[in-house]
């Protein structure tokens, strides 16, 4: 599907500029799919406008000028459909799951996902307003666990930085972001059965300017090479 | 004008349920407490500072004026992870503050008035330092000859006489520590009761719903200009010469 | 010391920029010393100085056996341990606190307690008659109310001396008339060195006990105020009292003046014959004609041509051009009988009894 | 103090490699370009406004100054959104600037500006009109009796009086606008070279390295402190007395 | 108007808190009309009301024929197209401007060009002889220049009338002498209507053709310098101008006083039998006595006791109570002579040719 996408986009030429918005959360294998993307097809650039989803969404709602958004959640990607901003179905194009990270001397001995039910321990989560801070309440939910954290963050990142100082003795992120702070933190896993897989929309925008290329990224991150960056950063198959 | 718009596609009809929620009430309340006592530790270590500022000539002055300006540069966000790293369970002062004291500031309404006072203290600095500046060194001279030390000059004559300028460095500083998002945040969580005040519950709401995040940051400013006319007029009024 | 005072010693050299003061002299206790001079001469930096207002160059001021500051030896006492009273220019009342806090702000600032400095500044205020404005500001007094206040503040710490600059330059010429009586009583009730600033004569006479002028940062003459509006010894004082001062050397019974010239003066025994002297008239001791006088027994007569009249209150001062040029005061009658104006040739007598010739200081 | 745990736990070896690439560069121009162009817009605007704050008397004065105050208060993220209602593409006032002259002021480099200046306006208002209250009437109407209009007075005798004050605003301005991060981003977005200011910068480094993001910070506070120490001084000793 | 000038009218009441000002006047072209009164007497009030800068309660200005205030038609014409020239009282020179600016500011917001307002204010500058302070700043100027910058400032408007607010009281006694000559000259040389408030009666009588003088907003007097000088109407100027003032009522050919005691005066002429007068008589037409003088051609003789001495600069003021009381001034040596002091009994005489009676104002 792949080669037979890149032979007819070469006859409309892709090339120029697109902006893809991005979520916070993928702005590392993003930047990472951009660069190979470009090389891909010399020619063009991309750039990104990485935010929060749902500040992404409202900003495309007020006619940011973008060619493709990447969402964290369908949610977001539903608002900005149901006001006709995308040309095309969006499609989802990872999967991400939920890890238990903990410092690296780990103060207040998690090795499960019900010892975060401890008391004693100190645990950051999502907002629940947030897909991440969704997603660990289905979770915890789901195992009966009740949790009550110290601090309810407004994004992954934040909850990954009191994990990292040490402020938290856990808190719950995504797989990914547990690889990408690489030995700053220690991951704990939370088993298939006990977990929630969030899954992550994409889609070119009405207000494109650039169409044809911007379809080329869609189609690019959904290729076999776009998947295997994606698979590299812990992202899982949709 | 931003403001009229905002005013112009407010929910109105949300305001009043919104009103009714237990959380908003909390957060506001939180809020107001947590700006004033911000200011108020402001006030008590402001001034002297901004005295040193204007009165003190040391090397490294104008460095030091600089530095206190510095919160104002600083991405608020930025200077949340500052104050963990200083102030945290393993911060540098932080670790001594816990193990020596017990006291812990990250995730407790005193860590959201450390954050909004690292954030709007130099506001009132910079009132009070230039107010200082141009304030009358005769009457301090006067006082001296009279027998009054450095601190009783201080206190009974350089202070009453800038009482206007702090009042409106209060103001500023309050104004800015009840619209403190970023540092608090990051230093101190966000946790409905202890450490969510209006700003963190507006981000909050913004989330899944911006229609009741703007209700709610008129709930904020409503607050705020209520306080600010009855204040600053009185303030004021007390300080102008007529 | 147990009640009585001392004198206020004083040695002081400052520099300033472009300006240097150098002023060595002693205020007596119960004496008022007055320094007069013109505006800049260094008057405001001597007062700071003795304060502890003002960093000195080199110097030494001593008050009751007790060093205040030694620039040899280091010492520098704070102004709030001098224990002098000041009162300055422009007064520095506190614009926040009632009169009776202004007043009571000494002696609180010395660990009086707060009830007993209200009871104290009470008194001052009710001794300067101000007892009914206690609880008002500064801000709505008079100037002359303020100038009270001033001095009742000084005055309530029971200072080991006082420092008053100008006390009454910001008031009116009526106003001052009265302020300067409430003042005359004040000092002369005060046992302790005064130190008064001012430039107006008649405030000196009335107001000191000696005085100091000064011009430029240097002392130019010392003396009581009498002899020093009788023998000016610089052009500025001889202005400011109202007299003609010449200077000039004695040859053979008369002052060859230095501006051309000669007079013949009374009282010149203590010159000796070709010393450099000084010769004062009053303007009023200058008589005016307009035809040479036939006989006269005036010693002096010279001619002249008349450069100005201007009215005073009671008499008219005619500015007369000549050898030597002359000030001098005649009634408004004799004005109008000579019928003078500008160009009017005349003719100057003076009698040598008049004239005050003395050796430069 | 947070400061000093910032540079003591700064990865300083990455600072290099970070000055180096092309985008922290293009970010550090954008926001230094940004912030001084809000300061300028803020300057000719708020001392205009500040005038008639300190100088006119009208009927909801109070009202007036507590208005400006607000955008001191407001959530910044929220100011954005207002930003949004009021000049967006189908805003109160932004449907016809588009409409109308084609102009579209969010998520570019004018929105940027605009944002900035919507936050950082009111810290050089409240700075003069204090400075415009306690300045001295009297040389007003010494110029009112030369012939001298209303305007002409403004702009040759009250503005220069009040110049060290309006230079300290534009100060705290300027530090205000360099740091601003949620307006902008609400209202402008995050586009690298147009809209990416220094703050941007730093979020998005925070989303992949934190430590990066905290010596971005530092790159942007030793600008800051430099500027500031150089021009505050000079704008010190232009409006000292002395 | 081509040129020449005319009269400024006014009728001016203004009303402020507990204070109220009725004056109504004119200042015709090329006279000096004084304002002389104490502190507070409404002096400045009533420049600012002239000026533009004060709302009138009621009243009308009329300069040259053009209504500048008419509260009853509602006529208020801004203080910038008035084409006064004001002096004030502290000479509000803009500092941030060089003098040649200063000079300049009036005639660049007439919208002459900025080098023709410099030719024109540099040449100001040259005439008040200010030319090598040009470029500098009012900060760093002496009193006497900065009084002289601000008339040039006044001046160089070429106004249609001056007004000044105490012209030199910013200023030390000496410099006040110069610059009051310098003001004379420059007052003499302009052709409209001034007007000049001063609580110097010197200075009044110096550089006034009229005078008007006010207390608590009333207008108590008004005429010559010399004619108040010689017959004030109230206390206030009496002291002011150094006088003995009584209140009394013509009895058959004396002038029985209110405070007790008469007086025989030569010139009663305009004097009913019966009409209440004033009593003017100067200090020094007074002698004092030890003992009673046998035989004297002076009419007045009375008892009283000595009060008080104050020295002036040629002479001693002394105070005596009695019937009626009054000030004495006598030589320094008559004083020692007579071995005055407090409370030493003496009689007064005075010749009824030094006695002036008049009807009151
Ligand atoms: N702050 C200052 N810095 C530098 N020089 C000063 C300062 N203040 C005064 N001077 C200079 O010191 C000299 C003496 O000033 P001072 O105030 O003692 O004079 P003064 O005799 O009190 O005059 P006045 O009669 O005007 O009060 C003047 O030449 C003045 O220019
Ligand atoms: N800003 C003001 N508000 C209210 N009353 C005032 C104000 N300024 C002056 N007054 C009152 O108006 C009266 C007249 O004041 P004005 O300044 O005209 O007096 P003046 O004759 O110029 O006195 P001075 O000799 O002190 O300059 C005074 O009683 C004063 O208390
Ligand atoms: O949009 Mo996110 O990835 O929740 O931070
Ligand atoms: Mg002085
Ligand atoms: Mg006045």
């Amino acid at each position: 599907a792949t080669g037979a996408a890149g032979s007819t986009s070469a006859a409309t030429a892709v090339t120029g500029t697109i902006t893809v918005f991005a979520a916070a959360s993928l702005t590392g294998t993003f930047t990472e799919l951009g660069t190979q993307f470009q090389n891909a097809h010399p020619g063009t650039t991309v750039k990104f406008n990485f935010g929060g989803s749902s500040a992404l969404a409202e900003q495309i709602n007020s006619g940011a000028p973008g060619d493709v958004f990447a969402s964290a959640a369908p949610k977001n990607m539903t608002t900005v459909t149901a006001k006709n901003g995308t040309s095309a179905q969006p499609v989802n194009f990872a999967t991400n799951k939920l890890e238990v990270a903990v410092p690296p001397a780990n103060p207040g001995k998690v090795s499960s996902l019900s010892d975060l039910a401890k008391s004693g321990v100190k645990v950051a989560l999502c907002q629940a307003q947030v897909p991440c801070g969704a997603a660990a309440l289905t979770v915890l939910q789901k195992n009966n666990l009740a949790v009550t954290p110290v601090t309810e963050e407004p994004d992954v990142k934040s909850v990954l930085t009191k994990v990292q100082l040490g402020e938290v003795d856990a808190g719950v992120v995504y797989v990914t972001d547990v690889k990408a702070a690489a030995a700053k933190v220690t991951g704990v896993e939370i088993p298939d059965a006990q977990n929630t897989i969030s899954q992550y929309p994409i889609a070119p925008l009405t207000e494109s300017k650039n169409a044809t290329t911007a379809k080329a990224f869609v189609d690019f991150v959904t290729s076999a090479g776009g998947q295997a960056i994606l698979h590299a950063a812990g992202f899982g198959k949709p | 004008m931003p403001l009229l718009a905002l005013l112009i596609r407010a929910p109105w009809s949300a305001l009043g349920s919104l009103l009714g929620q237990r959380t908003v009430v909390t957060a506001l309340r939180l809020s107001v407490e947590c700006a004033s006592a911000a200011t108020v530790i402001s006030i008590v270590l402001g001034v002297p500072l901004a005295w040193v500022l204007a009165r003190v000539r040391f090397p490294g002055l104008r460095l030091a004026r600089a530095v206190i300006t510095v919160p104002l540069v600083l991405p608020p966000v930025v200077g949340g992870v500052a104050l963990l790293m200083a102030a945290g369970r393993n911060g540098v002062v932080g670790q001594h503050l816990d193990s020596w004291f017990g006291i812990t500031l990250p995730f407790t309404t005193a860590g959201v008035v450390v954050a909004e006072t690292f954030v709007s203290m130099p506001f009132l600095i910079v009132s009070v330092e230039g107010a200082l500046r141009s304030s009358d060194l005769g009457l301090e001279e006067a006082a001296a000859t009279l027998g009054a030390g450095r601190w009783t000059v201080f206190r009974r004559v350089t202070v009453p006489l800038v009482l206007p300028s702090i009042g409106a460095g209060a103001v500023l500083c309050w104004a800015r520590a009840l619209g403190e998002f970023g540092a608090t945040i990051t230093f101190a969580g966000n946790y409905p009761g202890t450490t969510q005040t209006m700003p963190l519950a507006i981000y909050n709401a913004f989330q899944t719903d911006p229609d009741a995040a703007i209700a709610l940051s008129l709930v904020l400013l409503l607050v705020a200009v209520t306080l600010l006319v009855a204040l600053r007029d009185n303030w004021l009024r007390a300080g102008s010469p007529t | 010391m147990s009640g009585d005072y001392a004198a206020l010693d004083f040695d002081v050299s400052v520099e300033r920029e472009e300006f240097r003061l150098d002023v060595c002299d002693q205020a007596r206790p119960g004496e008022v010393l007055g320094v007069l001079g013109p505006n800049g001469a260094g008057k405001t930096t001597l007062l700071r100085a003795l304060a502890g207002l003002q960093p000195l160059r080199r110097g030494r001021i001593e008050l009751d056996g007790m060093v205040l500051t030694d620039v040899a030896a280091g010492i520098q006492i704070p102004p709030e341990r001098r224990e002098l009273g000041v009162v300055f220019q422009n007064y520095r009342l506190f614009p926040h606190l009632s009169l009776l806090d202004n007043v009571g702000f000494g002696l609180r600032s010395r660990g009086i307690s707060r009830s007993e400095s209200r009871l104290e500044a009470a008194n001052w205020l009710r001794r300067l008659d101000l007892a009914e404005y206690s609880e008002r500001r500064p801000g709505r007094l008079s100037g002359g109310q303020a100038q009270r206040v001033a001095l009742a503040r000084a005055l309530a710490c029971r200072p080991r001396a006082l420092l008053l600059d100008e006390p009454l330059a910001a008031l009116d010429a009526r106003t001052r008339l009265s302020v300067r009586a409430e003042l005359v009583r004040q000092l002369r009730a005060f046992p302790a060195p005064a130190l008064l600033i001012t430039h107006d004569p008649l405030e000196a006479m009335v107001l000191t006990d000696r005085l100091l002028v000064l011009e430029s940062g240097r002392v130019v003459q010392t003396g009581t105020p009498a002899e020093i509006a009788r023998r000016p010894a610089t052009n500025y004082i001889a202005r400011l009292v109202g007299l003609n001062l010449y200077r000039g050397r004695l040859e053979r019974g008369a002052v060859r003046l230095a501006g051309g010239g000669a007079l013949v003066a009374a009282a010149g025994h203590e010159l000796a014959s070709g010393a450099n002297c000084l010769v004062a008239v009053r303007p009023s001791a200058i008589t005016l004609h307009t035809e040479r006088p036939a006989a006269s027994s005036a010693r002096n007569l010279w001619s002249g041509t008349v450069r100005g009249l201007e009215p005073l209150l009671d008499r008219i001062r005619v500015e007369v051009a000549g050898e030597p040029g002359a000030l001098v005061d005649i009634t408004a009658a004799a004005a109008a009988e000579l019928q003078l104006s500008d160009g009017t040739p005349v003719w100057l007598s003076a009698k040598a009894t008049d004239i005050d010739a003395y050796p430069e200081p």
